[in-house]
C-alpha cells in the first residue's frame, strides 16, 4: 500500500479503469495536453491519445450532453468539469436528462455516465471557484452524488462510479487534492455507492459529515479525546441518495448529533440528515440535533478575512462538538 | 426532382409515399380519439411528412441511430416502429415501447429500432445526437446519427453546443431543423433574424442547406449527401428543411387566436404528402386502384392498432417505483 | 370582493403592477398574442403593446439572462418560463447571476427580477410538465422563492414579488390555476414575502405545508374536525428562505408535526423544515417528525393509474394526519 | 488605416495609447505583485489593450453600458475605474470599488462608470448586455450596450441565445469577441470549426466583422460604425479581433506545458501597444521625451495606487453577511 494524495487517487483510478475498459474515456476543458488544470487526468493524454481524452469546446451543456450520448450507445463516458460552480450550464442536461434517461423509457436505455467536479473553499477561489453545488442536484432520484474524503475512497469510488449502469456525479474537494494523503492498496477494489462509512467510532457524541469536514472533525475529535470525550463519525460519502440505515443507526448510537457541511446552511444536505434522524430516532436524542455548516450568504468572498470567516474549519468544529458534548 | 435521378426505384418511392400516408392517417386518428376524449393528447406531424419520410430513406434503416423530436411520426415509423406501437402511446398503455405509459405521446424511444429516447425540454437530444457519433467513431462503426428539431428550437443553446462540437471533431451527426414556420404561436420572423436557418451552419466551418420541406426527394436527396460526408469522416451537416405547420401546436392549442385560417388554407394546397401523390399519379405509379388498395390497407392497420391499444391495460401503480436506477 | 381563480389573480396582479410602474415588463414565450400558453398574460399585449408584453425567441437561459440585465439597467422584469420543467436550460443565469448580483458587487449592483414558472402535477402533464422544481434553488441566498397557495395570496405576494429590491422565482401550482378560486380584495395590497401564514387555527396537530397541497390539508382537516380532531394549518407561503419563527411556534404549540409537499421526499423543502423544528424545539415534540411527500422517483408518469399513485390528494393528506394524530 | 481617416485627433491618438499602456504597465505590475507573494492571482490583458482601447474609444464613455469580461482592463481604464481601483481589487481590499474584495480580480464593474459587474462562469454577460439595451430601447435612450468576451467562450449557450435575442429585437448591442488564439490551454482549432468567428453573425441576420486586434485604429473603425448602426436602430453587430494571449492564461496556469516559446516570442513581435507606439513615433507624435514623460507619469500613478492598496484595511469578517438582500 503506497500513500499517495487525494488526486493522485483520482488519476489513479481512471488511468486503471481505462487501462481495464476501452469505453471509458474522458471529456473536458483542458483535459488532455494540460492534464487538467487541477492535473487531475495527467499523464492520460499521452497513454490512451486524444479520442479518449478529449479536449472539449468551452461548453459545460455540451460535455455532459455529448456524454450522455455516448453513454447511451453503450460507452463509459467520465466527464469532467473544470469548477463545480461551471457545471450550472450542465444542469439541464444533468437533471432534465442524464437522471430520467432510464426511468423515462421504462428501462430501453441508461445513461452510464460519470461526471467529475472539484468543489469546495478554502482556496482562494472566490465565489465561484468555492461553491458546494450538490444541493442542487440532491433531489433528484436517477442520479447518484458521491463525495469522498479520503485517497483510498476516492479510488474505490470513483471505479464505483465508472462501473455504476446510472449517471453518478462525483465531487472531489479541491482543498483536499494535495492536503489530504492516505494508503491507497495497489489492486482493484470498488467501495459501494450508497454507503456510509464509520471513520471513527465513539460513545459521547455523535458527527455526520462528507468530504473535507470530515477531516476536520477528525482532528477536533482527537483534541476531545485527551479531555474524555468520545467522538462517533460517521462519513456519509454518498450525499444522495442517503444511507438512511447508518445515519439512524450513528445517531441512535450516542443520542447527541452534531451534523457539518461547508455548504450554506438552509436547503444543504444535512437538512435531509436532520429530517431523517427526526423521522426515524426522535425518542433516541437527548439533545437537539445541532448543525454546523457555512452561512446563508451566496458564497465565499475572496479577501482572506471574509473567506476565514465563511470556510468550515477543525476549530469551529471543536467548539460546536464541545457544546453538545456539554449539553 | 425525380426519384430516379435521386437513386429511388418505383418500389422505394411508393414505400416512402405509403409511410408518408400511414403517418398521416395516424396523426389524423390520433385528433379524432382526442376530440372523442379517448387520449388526452396529441402532438401532429401534419406538414412534415415529407421531410421526415425523405429523410429516413436516405439512412441506413440497419445501423443508423436517431434522435427524433415529438412531431416525427414519420422518422420512428421509417425506423420500424408500428402504428400499434404509436396507439399503445396515445393511449399511454403498459405495453408501449417508447416509455411504458410514462411519457406524454411524441416522446419517442425504442432501443432496438436505434431510435433513442427523448424528452420534453426542446433541444437536449442535439448533444446526445453529436455523443453518439463520437461513439461510432471511437468504436469505428460506420453509421451517422440523425437529429431533427424544430426551428425555434434552433435558438436553445444546445444546438449551437452540439453543432459546434460536432464539427469541431468531424462527427457523422446530421442535424435537420424542420421549420414549419411556428414555435407555438410565435412566428419565425420573432424567432429568429437570419434569412435561414441554415446560414447558422458556415458559424460550425459545416455545410448549411434549405431544401423544400414538402418535396420528399428533395430532402432525401440532401440527407443522402450529408450522410456520404458523415461517413466519409468530413464531419456533420445542416439541413433545413421548410414547410408548415398544418394542425394547431397540440391538441391543447387555439392556433386561431395567433393566425389566419387562409394561411393554414394556403400551406395546405402544398402539403407535401398529397404533392407527392399527384408526382406519383403522373408517373403512373399511384393508379387509382393502388392508391384504394393503400387506403384500405393503413385504415385496416390503424383500426387494428387502436382496438389493441384501446384494450390493453395500463401499467400498475406501483410500477413507478421501478427503474429508477438499475435494479 | 370578487372571487376570482388563482390565475385571475395572476393577471389582474400583472396588470396592475404594469399599470403602475411603467418599468414593469413580461417576457417570455407565447406570452404575447397568445397570452401565454395558460393564459395567464391573457389581455396584457392588446393593453400595453409588444415592447412591455414581449414574445421572445425559444431560449430560457435568454429569457432569465436578457431580464437580468434589463433588471440590473433598472427595470423591473417579469420573465415567464411556460413550464418549471423548463427552467433547467436558466438555472447558470438564476444561481450564478441573479442570486449573487447584489453581494458580489458589494451591494452596488441589483437584480430586481420576478421569474415566473407553472410547476405541479395531477394535470396529466407527465414527466416534464408535472415537477416541482424549488429543492434546486431553496440553498441559494440573495434569491427568494415564493409558492402561493390561494388567489388573495397569489395577488398580494406577486405584487410584492415585482416590488421586491431582489430576485423572485414565483412559482404558481398549474393545477390551482382554475380549480382554486377565492376572494381577493380589489385595492392594492401586497403581503410580505418571507411570512408564512396560519390557514387554520387547530390544537391537536400541526401541519405544515405549502401551495396546492394546503388546500388538501384544508379538505382533510375538515373531515378530522368531525371526529373532534383540531388541525393547525400553517401555509409556508415564501418556501426559501423558511420563515423560521413561523415554522417553530407551529410546531411548538400541538407538538405533532405533519409536513407534507408534492415533490419527491428526499432533498425537498420538508427536510429543511424538519431539521429547523429538530434544532428549535425538539423536546416540545410528542411524536416523531412525519414527512408525506411525493415518492423517489424521476418524476410524474403519465398514465392515469402512475400519475395517481405518485400525486398528493386529499385521502393521502387525511390517512398521514389520523395516524400522527394516534400516535 | 490613419487615426484621422478614422476622425480620431492627435490629441485622441495619444490618449488612446496612453490608456492601452497603462494597461500594460498595470498588468505588469500585477505579475510582479503576484510572483513576489503579495496578491494571489492575476489574469492578464496583454496582448489585447490594442482591441480594448481602440473599442471603448469608439464608444459614448458618459452613456453607453460596457459589459466588460475578465481581461479587459484596457476597457474598464477607458471607462473611469482608476490604477488605483484595479489595485484594490488585486489586493482584495475593503475599499475595491468592483466588489469590496468578495471577487478576485478581473471581475469588474462600477455603477457610476456603467462597467456592469460581472462573474467567474464565461458568457453570461452577453445576455445581460442584451437586457440592457432592451430596456435602453424600452426608455427610449440613446446609447449602445457594449459587451466582450474570449473566442473560446463564443462556445457558448449563453452566445447563441443573447446573440439571436438581440437582433431579432435589433437591439443596440455590439458583441466583441476577442480572439486570443487560446481557450486556457485549447488551440482555438480544437475550440471552432468557423474560419472566423465573425462566420457566426449571418446566422443571427446581423453583420459580423473580423478585423486586426493589434490595431486600435481598425477597432476603433469598426466599433465606431457598429455604434453608428446600433443607434439608429439597425441592430446588433458581431465584431472580432483577432490578437494572442501573451501571457499565460493566468498566474495559476503554465503555458509552455501545452503551447512553444516561438509561438509566443513570435505573436509578441507584433504587440498592439509597441506596434501603435511605432506609429505615434513615425508621425512624430510620439517623440522620446513624451514617451519618457507618459512612462514616468505611469509609474507614479501605479506606484502610488500600489502603496494605496497594499496599504488599505481588508473588509471586516463580519461584512460577509451583508448585502445578501436589499437592507
Ligand atoms: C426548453 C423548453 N422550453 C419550452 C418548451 C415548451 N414548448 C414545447 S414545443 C415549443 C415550441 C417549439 O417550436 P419549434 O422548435 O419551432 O418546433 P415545432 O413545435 O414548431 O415543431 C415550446 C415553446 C419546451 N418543450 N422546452
Ligand atoms: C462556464 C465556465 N466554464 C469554465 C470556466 C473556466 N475557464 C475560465 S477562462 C476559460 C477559458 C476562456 O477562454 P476564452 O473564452 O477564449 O477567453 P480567454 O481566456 O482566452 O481570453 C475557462 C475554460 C469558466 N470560467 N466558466
Ligand atoms: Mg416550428
Ligand atoms: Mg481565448
Amino acid at each position: 500500500m503506497a500513500v499517495i494524495s487525494y488526486i493522485q487517487a483520482i488519476t489513479m483510478a481512471l488511468r486503471e479503469e481505462m487501462e481495464r475498459d476501452e469505453k471509458v474515456f474522458v471529456l473536458g476543458e483542458d483535459v488532455g495536453v494540460r492534464g487538467g488544470v487541477f492535473r487531475a487526468t495527467d499523464g492520460l493524454y499521452n497513454q490512451f491519445g486524444e479520442l479518449r481524452v478529449m479536449d472539449t469546446p468551452l461548453a459545460e451543456s455540451a460535455i455532459a450532453g455529448v456524454g450522455i450520448g455516448a453513454a447511451m450507445y453503450g460507452m463509459r463516458p467520465v466527464a469532467e468539469m473544470q469548477f463545480a460552480d461551471f457545471i450550472m450550464p450542465a444542469v439541464n442536461q444533468i437533471i432534465s436528462e442524464a437522471a430520467k434517461i432510464r426511468y423515462r423509457s421504462n428501462n430501453d436505455w441508461s445513461c452510464p455516465i460519470t461526471i467529475r467536479a472539484p468543489y469546495g473553499g478554502g482556496v482562494h477561489g472566490a465565489l465561484y471557484h468555492s461553491q458546494s453545488i450538490e444541493a442542487i442536484f440532491a433531489n433528484q432520484p436517477g442520479l447518484k452524488i458521491v463525495m469522498p474524503s479520503t485517497p483510498y475512497d476516492v479510488k474505490g469510488l470513483l471505479k464505483a462510479a465508472i462501473r455504476d449502469d446510472d449517471p453518478v456525479l462525483f465531487l472531489e474537494h479541491k482543498r483536499a487534492y494535495r492536503a489530504i494523503k492516505g494508503e491507497v492498496p495497489d489492486e482493484d477494489y470498488t467501495l459501494p455507492i450508497g454507503k456510509a462509512d464509520c471513520k471513527r467510532e465513539g460513545t459521547d457524541i455523535t458527527v455526520i459529515t462528507y468530504g473535507l469536514c470530515v477531516h476536520f472533525a477528525l482532528q477536533a475529535a482527537e483534541k476531545l479525546a485527551k479531555d474524555g470525550i468520545s467522538v462517533h463519525i460517521l462519513d456519509l460519502r454518498t450525499v444522495y441518495p442517503l444511507d438512511k440505515e447508518a445515519i439512524v443507526e450513528a445517531a441512535a448510537k450516542t443520542g447527541k448529533v452534531l451534523l457539518i457541511t461547508e455548504d450554506n446552511k438552509e436547503g444543504s444536505i444535512i437538512g435531509e440528515v436532520a429530517a431523517i434522524i427526526s423521522e426515524h430516532c426522535l425518542f433516541d436524542l437527548d439533545a437537539p440535533i445541532k448543525r454546523l455548516a457555512g452561512p446563508d450568504v451566496p458564497s465565499m468572498p475572496y479577501a482572506p478575512t471574509m473567506e476565514k470567516e465563511f470556510m468550515m474549519n477543525p476549530d469551529k468544529v471543536e467548539k460546536a462538538m464541545r457544546e453538545l458534548a456539554e449539553f | 426532382m425525380e426519384h430516379t435521378s435521386v437513386g429511388l426505384s418505383d418500389e422505394q418511392a411508393i414505400d416512402m409515399y405509403k409511410t408518408m400516408l400511414l403517418a398521416r392517417r395516424i396523426d389524423e386518428r390520433m385528433w379524432l380519439l382526442n376530440r372523442s376524449g379517448k387520449i388526452p393528447f396529441v402532438v401532429s406531424c401534419q406538414g412534415q411528412e415529407a421531410a421526415q419520410v425523405g429523410a429516413s430513406f436516405a439512412l441506413n434503416r440497419s445501423v443508423d441511430y436517431v434522435l427524433p423530436y415529438y412531431r416525427d411520426v414519420g422518422v420512428v415509423l421509417a425506423f420500424g416502429m408500428t402504428a400499434r406501437d404509436l396507439m399503445l402511446q396515445g393511449f399511454a398503455k403498459a405495453e408501449d415501447p417508447n416509455s411504458g405509459g410514462r411519457q406524454m405521446p411524441g416522446h419517442f424511444g425504442q432501443k432496438k429500432n436505434r431510435i433513442v429516447t427523448g424528452s420534453s425540454p426542446v433541444t437536449t437530444q442535439v448533444p446526445h445526437a453529436v455523443g453518439i457519433a463520437l461513439a461510432a467513431k471511437m468504436e469505428k462503426k460506420e453509421l451517422v446519427s440523425f437529429v431533427t428539431l424544430g426551428e425555434g428550437s434552433s435558438n436553445q443553446g444546445d444546438f449551437h453546443e452540439g453543432a459546434n462540437f460536432a464539427s469541431v471533431h468531424k462527427l457523422p451527426v446530421i442535424f435537420m431543423v424542420e421549420n414549419n414556420q411556428y414555435a407555438i404561436s410565435v412566428p419565425l420572423s420573432k424567432q429568429v433574424a437570419c434569412e435561414k436557418i441554415s446560414d447558422r451552419a458556415i458559424g460550425y466551418g459545416m455545410p448549411g442547406i434549405t431544401v423544400d420541406g414538402n418535396d420528399p426527394l428533395a430532402v432525401y436527396d440532401a440527407v443522402n449527401k450529408a450522410r456520404e460526408r458523415a461517413i466519409k469522416g468530413e464531419g456533420p451537416t445542416l439541413i433545413e428543411t421548410v414547410s408548415y405547420r398544418l394542425t394547431p401546436h397540440s391538441s391543447d392549442d387555439d392556433d386561431l387566436s395567433y393566425r389566419k385560417k387562409e394561411e393554414v388554407d394556403e400551406a395546405k394546397a402544398k402539403d407535401g404528402v398529397y404533392g407527392f401523390a399527384n408526382y406519383l399519379r403522373e408517373l403512373n405509379l399511384l393508379t387509382e386502384t393502388v392508391e384504394q388498395q393503400i387506403e384500405e390497407e393503413l385504415k385496416v392497420l390503424i383500426d387494428e392498432a387502436t382496438d389493441y391499444a384501446e384494450n390493453a391495460p395500463y401499467a400498475e401503480p406501483a410500477s413507478i417505483y421501478k427503474h429508477v436506477y438499475a435494479e
